[in-house]
């Protein structure tokens, strides 16, 4: 994460909330999308599935006597259950996410290419990786927005022209949502459609590896601090 | 909340427009959604591609499409029931297409339509008039056929109970069909018997959750609307 | 159906209903095999299964007030259902068809080679036929039982060297039940396990368009006049 | 009728032998076989084939099974998860083989074995890593993997509960594998919460037809047994 500049971790999880609309069926990855849902806006009703069967799936919940072993998220902590939610076996709730019925899964991310490809699932040159559903969200969800820092945390850029890591999808991601701003994928690569307050368009080039087009951007405006409808009960 | 909810057939099958590829429910007259079907003709469509079990017994039903002349071609498995009789004359006049379709072939593709696969590796009609012009590979010295992913415009399903998420039980074996025709629809419209308010339908009993379901009306009036609970 | 020799419906379909053990799995084709079920042995639980995604279908039962018209056979008649039994969808039903679940299957045919070929489905030089799931059943049944007429209404074999019918499926048949007696597709082809009372070996050659291997056949003893634990409510 | 209920874990277990292929369900915590997996430890089986969606985690369930040394190989979707420990381990010192499966693919890969399907074709993993030594097959310019069915000689099954002939229910997202790996084994043996007489279950409700299972043993009592209606 680049030090002191641009959003706080909450404030890019509002801003990839703000792009839910009402009645979408959306997957959160673990991790840093689990930020998410609490952000959602309150005249909209967002549908979370989960990808261990569960739709129509609620908050997290602090552990202790209520939490029901049997109801977690796919992160593997207790969560509820919203009113009208149901439960589907595996096969059943990755019909879901392949087939059509997605209308956005947030996931992070090691790198995105400016095709679209995604990598988050194996370091290179490691002998293995977990993929667990990433593969097959990131290929059915309808958009997949990417929830991730800038750069690494030894500064090397994550949006880059070609992935150097082990792809997870190809051509699949729709947007990035980063503390600099939030990029679309185009037919001409990575276009920077919102600034974050306080970066300039030179700063979002340093940090990209890739070419990305960063005028007519328009500026951000979060609301700071971001108040989430449901308190944000634990960090992933 | 997407509005879900139609007070009539006509209006919850809106839509539909002329040349579509629908799905149908049901098995014999068990799920068969007769209502929104009748709504189709009511509205005389056009050029429909009807995917159904059966190609309709007597006069209910898709009989009654292919009477009204809705119908350009059916894809089924059971067409030739001693009930079909007006397939049989639209058929015999070469005024209606057919392509049959064994029937957990024909199970097995919707749902892979559903489930976002390209299609599926069957054994059932290797060696037979069904292989004719369908890639056949080995597995573990066993032949199977690539039969492909079957996905409709619409499906009109049939259901026991709703809720206004589109939440869905069924009865009996009326279910057959219909819960893997919701999944592998663009717009699924469904028929209640019934409609009930969220949270009266068991989480762990519904068969069809309601983000698959665009439109329905229920042919009985709403029984019970509990309020949601947050 | 040779008029007066050999078996009777009710004897032929007693027959095929000992070949079915206790705690099977067993599919009813339409037509003739429906006279099945109600000679199953009081001492074997026997499950039937219906393709139209009923597991542990009952008897049939006559139309009336108390018919559920939600639920019928695949013949489209009303029906029972045994206690324990359930409902799945149709994907799931022949998934169970062709998963290996089913200990038998009882259908009817238009031809048996002698290399387990079945013909069921349409006639020779017909436009189309009917499959329905007699395709997903025949290829998937552990034991594919044959029941029917040795022989057409015009005194054609019906067992035969090679199909002149469009086939249904290759080498699946298990055993044929005819008013002839009950025939083994072997690797030597059709072999006459037990010829019925009354029957001669020649007769059962004469009838058949394919070679069938009669010595060492045992004689039938059907029950006469068979008793159904069940009443036989309604015919094909 | 077939006697499929048991007193223990252990004697659920009697027929697991080496080398077989065991399909374990669960997610997480969730929907783990437990008390048969720590059978399977105590039977000390050797070279188990373990199929399941992550690598164990801690020391319950599948981590006690790789700790115990009955492992050979590990096919999942999931194996580094943090609590991974004994799979780390064992990995590190090639001590144990792993084929790592999206879990998507692997759920429909289970799904096709059950259905007596040769495989699916699924758009997920082409382009990738995964896609190596596949073939690829291309459907209206969109292309497919070939992804071969998975079946097992056993699965071990974690049910809420359970009646005489089998019937299986689930609770919440303990449901997760469980279902479709019943479908899939040539044995399938279950733990149930709890075991209720013929009839308790709704046929609407039950998940896992009976037939689908060979053995259980019940972790709690029989609390009631009503009697079969005929």
């Amino acid at each position: 994460m680049t030090a002191n500049c641009g959003l706080s971790l909450d404030q890019m999880a509002w801003r990839v909330a703000q792009e839910l609309q009402d009645s979408w069926v959306v997957n959160i990855g673990i991790g840093m999308p689990l930020l998410v849902p609490p952000h959602v806006r309150a005249d909209r009703d967002v549908i979370f599935h989960s990808e261990n069967g569960i739709i129509g799936m609620g908050p997290e919940i602090e552990g202790g006597d209520h939490v029901d072993p049997d109801l977690l998220s796919a992160g593997k902590r207790p969560v509820r259950l919203m009113p009208g939610g149901s439960f589907v076996h595996h096969a059943d709730s990755f019909a879901l996410a392949r087939g059509g019925r997605l209308d956005a899964a947030i996931l992070g991310a090691f790198q995105v290419a400016q095709n679209g490809d995604l990598a988050n699932w194996k370091l290179p040159g490691a002998r293995t990786g977990s993929i667990g559903g990433a593969m097959d969200i990131a290929v059915g969800a309808r958009r997949v927005l990417i929830l991730m820092s800038h750069t690494t945390r030894e500064g090397e850029p994550k949006l880059v022209d070609r992935l150097a890591y082990p792809p997870t999808a190809r051509g699949v991601v729709t947007k990035v949502f980063t503390e600099l701003g939030v990029f679309a994928i185009t037919e001409d690569g990575f276009v920077l459609e919102e600034i974050a307050p306080g970066v300039c368009a030179d700063q979002v080039r340093a940090g990209s590896g890739a070419q990305v087009k960063t005028d007519g951007a328009t500026l951000m405006v979060p609301p700071d601090p971001v108040s989430p409808r449901e308190p944000v009960l634990s960090r992933a | 909340m997407k509005q879900k909810r139609h007070e009539t057939p006509l209006e919850a099958i809106d839509r539909m427009t002329d040349n579509s590829v629908v799905f149908v429910g049901g098995f014999g007259r068990a799920g068969v959604p007769e209502r929104l079907v009748e709504a189709v003709c009511r509205r005389k469509l056009r050029g429909l591609t009807i995917v159904s079990n059966n190609a309709g017994s007597n006069v209910a039903g898709i009989a009654s499409l292919l009477q009204e002349g809705c119908v350009g071609k059916i894809i089924c498995s059971f067409p030739l029931a001693r009930e079909a009789v007006a397939f049989r004359d639209l058929y015999d006049r070469n005024l209606v297409d057919l392509e049959v379709v064994p029937q957990g072939t024909l199970a097995e593709r919707i749902r892979a339509g559903g489930a976002g696969l390209g299609g599926v590796l069957t054994p059932t009609g290797v060696g037979t008039d069904i292989a004719e012009g369908k890639p056949l590979i080995e597995i573990d010295g066993r032949a199977f056929l690539i039969e492909r992913a079957l996905r409709a415009d619409f499906a009109l399903i049939k259901a026991y109970k709703v809720d206004p998420l589109g939440n869905l039980i069924y009865r009996k074996a009326a279910r057959n069909f219909n819960p893997i025709m919701a999944m592998a629809a663009d717009w699924v419209i469904v028929e209640a018997a019934e409609e009930v308010g969220i949270g009266a339908l068991d989480p762990e009993h519904i068969i069809t959750p309601g983000v698959y379901v665009d439109a329905y009306c229920a042919v009985t009036r709403i029984d019970q609307m509990m309020e949601a609970t947050p």
